[in-house]
């Protein structure tokens, strides 16, 4: 048999108060694609980082072709041709988009200068190869997640020259860029290289792995062929006990009746969203469709006064206002679950209760001070809700798994017992069991009057738990669907067709 | 392939330093006789040629997210040593050099602890701070002439410009480690992970870039630019002195932030620096030029100046920075919409 | 308080001209004196400010120019070229430091302007430079001071010395004079040397922090660089429940009105004075030189050693 | 062996511990070489010392330490204290020369405190202009302020009432301790029982998120300026009338060094988020009992400067993770521990 290219044998690693890896074995090989699978906080990244070099293993060896090395940091691995796309987007804003990509390894002009002109074409070139088109020269905080994560992704598959390792890069993704990357994926397997990947989406995993590791509480469960693991094993092998697929849980249907609670007309903001009309009903659940940058999350921010809207009017229960701002929403009954955890979300030195009160406290205001005991209670309520994975309310937010992070913000809303919720991809990064869990429970909350704005890129959790859908397509609302046209294809569709009404809207006008 | 003279985000602030700059130079003109003469525009360059390289050192700590409190104490503990070393004869050169590699060494152990312990910048280099005026005090406390001829000879020298106005050595010096600067920070690697650092640490420490380094070569590389602008200051005073400059380093500080560099790190651009010495040394030469105030009224009258000064950069900044954007962004984000199914 | 805000009028009696009432300038131009004054670090200071630009207000044939360095030689150095460039008739400083100037007189002298050091002197090797000075002597004053001193103790006791900010002229010579006078009398030790910034909270800080020291429990005097440190002095000293004055005798510079007032109230023995109210020489030397007169190379301001009766007498004519 | 260890594990990592510690080797150091350091006698009816020396003049610095601590944890700075302070002072002073009565006095030289706090706040939270340099300009203002008031001249003040502020006793303790501790209680309510500490903290340390959450980070920021004006021009209060007069030229000359120096010593990060104001008030005491040592123990003037800058490097090293356990491991064997700067840092 082909010696394996990387073998780590026996590692450990524990935080104080966490054991995260325990004596894990894992072996990887050339022309594979590796999937690292398992529940949120059972040591994925840990183990990726661990590999890595961002923090010192406990114990264990690591041989690279069969001769024991020692990564002592992401530049010593990276020496080795290890490329990591880490599970936080990992790059610098203030740097434009080609330097990101390009960053430790510009291209010099004979003088040793770094050649800009060049740069910014090798980058263009880069990008070019997972179908991205834009401006180059634009700082990278100009743009969102998205296109963040695929010039991480970008980046990694250019420097890398023997292992790619890819955690969680599909989470903010769309399912065209998740095809794109997964085109990659294939060449450089096919290419000898091998890939490790990790995701909570079962179709991707079966969709590209060959084989399969599962961690659970920081311990090797296994490894698989993919061909030879049903899925169903595989998710009680993550969990630890049976799986029974659960059918989603019906929607509620009664919504035509209820009285609109919020509606926008020509709401829009020169730079963000054109102008839009919207109604939300009480105890709908709305969802957002749309391609990546189309304006669902800029509607959201408007929704909740992050963007000063610059036309148009928000009503909410027959109140007109013409300005919005977080606190005010939040006065108002809104709720709203960012996209961006590690930049919007999370408060990292906090710690989790902490956390999970902050809304609910800046409701009350600085005077009502939740006392400790009830903090605690909330935070400890949440914890088991939610089922987040934490060694206690007390462990700071930042040391907590990505997946759990996104929980813990979760909490921090539904704490806030808000009226209306709007969730820009409250799943991301949640493992299988948790999605399904989370998805109950936010069924039930529409069920028992609460109004849901949903904006996720899994179309199928969107066509599963919407009553309603407004589609949109380069900033502008195009389309709305409801009742049994909600169907996955009618989406594409629309956004399709819409596509094609705008490029002759052009030509009237050109 | 882009004009340099395009205005973006990122140069509108210095580009509004240079407007504001031409006009309090114009309003000094227009109210004082003598202030429009090309002797008094080079004697900013003239009388803060010191100022502009520390400041331009300062700046690529500062663009680290890290901040060098111990510049100005260092220029005071250079002139006291390099008085100190001619008077007992050690010939200039040997001095030069002496007090270049001291710099170096001790900003390099800034640098070193800062990183190697996790300790803020802010309090190693006060800690800094204090022992290098603690040593010249130590050297001595009085004033110390420098009477060397060569140190004189370049004190002296002038190098006529346009017409009868001239300026000194020191400035070929600093428009000099201004432009070596500039270089670095754009067309080297290390400029670039200087920037890289400061837009997110830790990100560049993932992304495999050698923010250890960097981060002491920064605090190296200031100290260096501190000995260079203490060697500069000395043949401007001819003198060692260990009160010299005190407060400096909020100058230098002041210079960095007004010529557009942040100091939460990860922007700006090395040219600020100077501009912003500039600014603030046409502000203290309008003072000087009114002649009347009296010393509370000038500490007013100059925050007033560098308020109004900052507040309308800050103004010019966020017009812009409000400018719509929908059109760039149309171009920017051409992504096909076909669909796969 | 000494009513700083009404600052002494222009021809304050306290403040003799050395030389005689010379001509107004022929021509009916005014005469243009730019004077960079170092700051205004302290009261003494202030009253050096205000006597300048009063007698310049009150003086019609002249036209001053006012710059205020902030306590930098930096910005001393910008002022006077700024003067050049402005060509003014005579310069005068008050210099932060005794070296540095060399370049910029040299400016100066090339330029044919006139220049008049005020209060401070600086590097001797520079005396070319600059036409004359007015104002005391440092080391003069802190051999004064220690006479002072030597009398009040009778030649025999332990003192403590309040510095000044470390590296000042003022206080480097004002040690320099003081401590080498005390050396001539082996009965009289300085135990004690400690730097009170020239103000009164760390003056009184340091002399607390002394009074506890083993040292500091068996001590006759104190000798403070100005009166500011020297008044904190005496409020560490009565908190200490010893008598100022009688248990601990205190002698200070400057003479300030407020050290007349403890001098009156029997805390303070001795205050060798430092004159400030340089004004009316100041202009009289500028209006001189425009006269083409020769001057001498140091103009002494008129400075007396107060103590007992002698101060009480001349407290209410205290200008500062 | 092992719960004694997890439990010293978890007595280091309090951030109050190392700032005791330091402040404890002080004393240690004071106890066998500063003879009568740890006497307390009754003077006047009060107490007397070195000890309480320390705890009466350190009142200004941990005053203004304590709003320090504030505006840092917010992620930001403010070096005006000194010019705040002298204002306040110059104000009190020069309005009770006037004839004003004291408490009205009084109540104008903090309003001016407050007032200038508002406009840092302003500078920094609405117009957006960097802490530093927002403050700079109130530090040089400032102090031309305080000096237009008084005229440059140090004025003296005689109101007795005035002057018990700064220096009288209650119960034999300094009464400027007794309002420190009331300010230290008083602040400390505010923060740790209503949620204030916690936007507070959170805003330090995420300012993005803390806006999601619908905290006002304007208003919090405004705010933390004004407390630290409020505090400067307490501290000036007290240091003016304790010397019975208020010096608008050197007043608080270079405090802001001191107190930012306390609050880092005291285990608030300058890059914002967590604050502890127990660890300022150790700093801030540290740092008084430095110089107070340095003044009994007689070390000569000129090397005051370096023996300070020997002392705050060696604490700060003490209190590094890293260099604690680079000493720990140089010991046993050569086994870096590795985690990534940013991390360690916070
Ligand atoms: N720096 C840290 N300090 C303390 N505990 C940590 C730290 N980093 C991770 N942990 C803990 O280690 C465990 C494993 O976390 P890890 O991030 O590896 O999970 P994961 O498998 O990647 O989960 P997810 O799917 O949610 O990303 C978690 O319990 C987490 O709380
Ligand atoms: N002020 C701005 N300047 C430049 N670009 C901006 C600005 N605001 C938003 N954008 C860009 O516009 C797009 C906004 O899209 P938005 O985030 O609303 O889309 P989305 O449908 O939510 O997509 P995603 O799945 O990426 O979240 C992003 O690509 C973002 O980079
Ligand atoms: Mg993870
Ligand atoms: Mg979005």
């Amino acid at each position: 048999m082909q010696q394996p290219l990387l073998v780590m044998q026996g590692v450990s690693k524990s935080f104080p108060g966490v054991k995260a890896l325990t004596n894990v074995d894992i072996r990887l090989r050339r022309g594979e694609i590796h999937a690292l699978m398992g529940q949120n906080g059972a040591g994925k990244s840990t183990l990726i980082k661990v590999l890595t070099g961002v923090y010192e293993m406990d114990s264990g060896q690591v041989e690279l072709n069969g001769r024991p090395v020692s990564i002592q940091s992401p530049k010593d691995a990276q020496a080795l041709g290890i490329s990591t796309v880490y599970q936080e987007v990992n790059l610098c804003p203030n740097l434009s988009v080609a330097e990101n990509l390009l960053i430790g390894r510009q291209p010099r002009r004979p003088n040793q200068a770094i050649d800009w002109r060049l740069l910014n074409h090798r980058a263009e070139e880069l990008l070019e190869r997972l179908h991205i088109q834009l401006d180059v020269t634009k700082p990278l905080s100009e743009f969102s997640v998205a296109i963040q994560q695929m010039v991480a992704i970008a980046r990694a598959v250019d420097i890398s020259s023997g292992l790619l390792i890819l955690d969680e890069p599909t989470s903010s993704l769309d399912q065209r860029e998740v095809q794109e990357l997964f085109r990659i994926m294939r060449k450089l397997r096919d290419e000898g290289m091998a890939i490790v990947f990790v995701t909570h989406f079962m179709d991707q995993v079966y969709e590209v792995s060959d084989r399969i590791t599962v961690l659970r509480n920081g311990e090797l469960v296994g490894e698989y062929l993919t061909a030879e693991l049903p899925r169903i094993q595989l998710i009680s092998s993550m969990i630890g006990r049976e799986w029974k697929d659960e059918p989603h849980t019906g929607k509620s249907s009664d919504q035509g009746a209820s009285e609109v609670w919020l509606s926008a007309s020509g709401l829009g903001r020169t730079g963000g969203v054109e102008p839009f009309d919207m109604t939300i009903r009480k105890g709908e659940v709305l969802g957002l469709a749309g391609l990546l940058g189309s304006g669902r999350t800029e509607i959201a921010k408007l929704l909740f006064g992050i963007d000063r809207a610059d036309q148009g009017a928000i009503t909410i229960n027959h109140e007109v206002m013409r300005s919005m701002f977080p606190s005010k929403a939040i006065e108002h009954g809104m709720a709203f679950c960012p996209e961006e955890r590690k930049v919007e979300g999370i408060v990292g030195e906090l710690s989790v209760r902490e956390n999970i009160v902050l809304a609910l406290q800046a409701k009350r205001g600085f005077l009502r001070f939740l006392p400790l005991r009830k903090q605690q209670e909330i935070a400890e309520h949440y914890k088991k809700l939610l089922g987040i994975k934490a060694s206690s309310i007390e462990q700071r937010m930042d040391q907590l798994s990505g997946g759990n992070q996104q929980k813990a913000i979760l909490a921090r809303w539904l704490a806030t017992e808000p009226k209306l919720l709007i969730l820009d991809e409250p799943t991301r990064g949640i493992d299988v069991g948790s999605k399904a869990e989370i998805r109950k429970l936010i069924m039930s909350l529409a069920a028992q009057g609460m109004t849901i704005v949903m904006i996720t890129s899994e179309w199928e959790e969107m066509v599963g738990c919407c009553d309603r859908i407004m589609v949109l397509r380069d900033r502008q609302v195009i389309g709305e669907l409801s009742g049994d046209d909600i169907r996955e294809q009618r989406i594409m569709e629309i956004i399709a067709e819409g596509g094609e009404r705008d490029e002759q809207l052009q030509q009237q006008v050109g | 392939m882009k004009l340099p003279l395009k205005i973006n985000s990122s140069n509108i602030t210095i580009l509004a330093t240079i407007v504001l700059f031409i006009c309090l130079f114009a309003v000094g003109s227009i109210f004082f006789t003598g202030f429009f003469a090309p002797q008094v525009f080079l004697n900013l360059f003239v009388d803060n040629a010191y100022l502009i390289i520390v400041a331009t050192g300062m700046a690529f700590v500062i663009i680290t997210g890290g901040i060098d409190l111990s510049v100005a104490a260092m220029i005071a503990l250079v002139s006291v040593l390099s008085a100190e070393l001619l008077k007992a004869g050690v010939p200039p050169v040997a001095v030069i050099f002496g007090v270049l590699v001291l710099g170096i060494i001790f900003g390099f152990l800034q640098g070193y602890v800062i990183c190697k312990f996790h300790i803020h910048p802010w309090i190693v280099t006060l800690g800094g701070m204090f022992l290098a005026r603690g040593v010249s005090f130590l050297i001595s406390t009085e004033s110390i002439v420098i009477d060397n001829p060569v140190y004189r000879t370049i004190s002296n020298a002038k190098i006529p410009l346009i017409g009868s106005s001239t300026i000194s050595v020191s400035v070929i010096i600093a428009l000099v480690t201004v432009a070596a600067a500039i270089y670095v920070s754009r067309y080297t690697a290390f400029g670039r992970n200087v920037y890289a650092i400061g837009g997110n640490e830790r990100s560049a420490s993932l992304m495999g870039l050698p923010v250890m380094t960097t981060k002491v070569a920064v605090y190296t590389l200031s100290g260096f630019t501190s000995a260079l602008g203490g060697i500069v200051f000395t043949f401007y005073m001819l003198s060692g002195y260990g009160l010299h400059l005190m407060g400096g380093e909020m100058d230098a500080i002041a210079a960095c932030v007004i010529g557009g560099i942040l100091l939460t790190g990860g922007f700006g651009y090395l040219l600020g620096p100077m501009l912003g010495v500039l600014s603030t040394g046409v502000i203290q030469t309008i003072i000087m030029f009114q002649g009347s105030l009296s010393s509370w009224w000038t500490k007013i009258v100059i925050g007033f100046l560098l308020f109004a000064f900052i507040v309308l950069q800050r103004v010019i900044v966020s017009r812009k920075e409000r400018r719509p954007v929908s059109q760039k962004l149309k171009r920017n984000r051409t992504q096909k919409t076909e669909i796969p199914v | 308080g000494c009513g700083g805000q009404t600052p002494a009028p222009a021809a304050a009696p306290a403040a003799p001209a050395t030389t005689k009432e010379a001509p107004a300038p022929t021509d009916n131009k005014k005469l243009v004196v730019g004077f960079s004054q170092i700051g205004a670090e302290s009261g003494w200071r202030g009253a050096e400010t205000a006597s300048i630009q009063e007698t310049a207000k009150n003086d019609p044939t002249i036209e001053l120019k006012f710059s205020d360095a902030q306590q930098k030689q930096e910005n001393q150095i910008k002022a006077i070229r700024t003067f050049i460039a402005q060509k003014v008739d005579v310069i005068a400083m008050a210099p932060v430091v005794e070296t540095g100037w060399e370049a910029v007189l040299t400016e100066a002298k090339n330029a044919k302007i006139p220049v008049i050091l005020v209060d401070r002197n600086i590097d001797k090797k520079n005396e070319d430079l600059y036409t004359t000075f007015i104002g005391s002597d440092f080391v003069l004053e802190g051999q004064n001071a220690a006479k002072a001193m030597v009398e009040h103790l009778g030649g025999k006791g332990n003192i403590v010395e309040l510095e000044g900010t470390v590296g000042a002229s003022a206080a480097v010579d004002r040690k320099k004079g003081f401590d080498d006078e005390i050396k001539k009398h082996p009965d009289i030790k300085i135990v004690k040397s400690q730097s009170g910034d020239f103000n009164r909270a760390t003056g009184k800080q340091v002399m607390e922090a002394i009074l506890k020291s083993p040292e500091g429990k068996n001590i006759q005097g104190v000798y403070a660089h100005n009166d500011d440190m020297a008044l904190g002095a005496i409020q560490a000293i009565e908190e200490a429940g010893k008598k100022p004055g009688s248990d601990i005798k205190i002698v200070s510079i400057d003479g300030i009105k407020e050290a007349f007032e403890a001098i009156k109230a029997g805390k303070l023995n001795t205050v060798v004075e430092c004159n400030p109210l340089l004004g009316p020489q100041l202009f009289q030397a500028a209006k001189d030189l425009k006269a083409g007169k020769q001057l001498d190379k140091w103009i002494k301001s008129n400075e007396e050693v107060f103590s007992g009766q002698k101060a009480i007498d001349a407290l209410p004519n205290r200008k500062y | 062996m092992n719960s004694y260890s997890s439990r010293w594990g978890e007595l280091t990592r309090s951030k109050l511990f190392w700032p005791s510690v330091g402040l404890l080797l002080l004393m240690v150091f004071n106890f066998f070489f500063t003879p009568g350091f740890f006497e307390i006698s009754i003077q006047n009816g009060h107490l007397y010392g070195s000890l309480i020396d320390i705890l009466n003049r350190g009142t200004p610095l941990i005053i203004i330490a304590l709003g320090m601590t504030l505006v840092i944890a917010k992620e930001g700075i403010d070096i005006s204290v000194g010019s705040i302070l002298a204002i306040a002072a110059s104000l009190a002073a020069y309005l009770m020369q006037q004839h004003v009565p004291f408490g009205l006095a009084l109540l104008a030289g903090l309003a001016a405190g407050l007032l200038c706090g508002l406009w840092n706040g302003y500078l920094v939270a609405r117009l957006k202009i960097q802490p530093m340099i927002a403050t700079l300009i109130l530090l040089t203002v400032g102090r031309g302020i305080a000096q237009l008031i008084s005229g440059g001249q140090i004025i003296t003040i005689s109101n007795p009432a005035y002057r018990f502020v700064g220096g009288g006793y209650v119960l034999g303790i300094p009464f400027a301790v007794i309002l420190a501790a009331v300010l230290f209680i008083l602040l400390y309510l505010l923060m740790r029982r209503t949620a204030l500490g916690l936007f507070l903290e959170s805003v330090g340390a995420n300012r993005v998120s803390s806006a999601y959450a619908g905290i006002h980070s304007t208003r919090i920021m405004t705010l933390v300026y004004v407390i630290s004006g409020f505090c400067a021009a307490l501290a000036g209060i007290i240091i003016s009338s304790n010397i019975t007069g208020a010096d608008s030229n050197n007043a608080g000359l270079w405090i802001e060094l001191d107190a930012i120096l306390a609050v880092v010593i005291g285990g608030t990060s300058m890059r914002g988020g967590r604050f502890y104001l127990g660890g300022t008030v150790l700093g801030a005491l540290f740092i008084q009992a430095l110089s107070t040592t340095i003044y009994t123990l007689g070390v000569p003037p000129e090397s005051v400067m370096v023996v300070k800058a020997v002392v705050v490097i060696a604490v700060s090293l003490m209190q590094s993770d890293a260099f604690r356990s680079m000493f720990r491991n140089g010991l046993r064997s050569r086994t870096r521990k590795k985690v990534l700067a940013h991390e360690a840092a916070s």
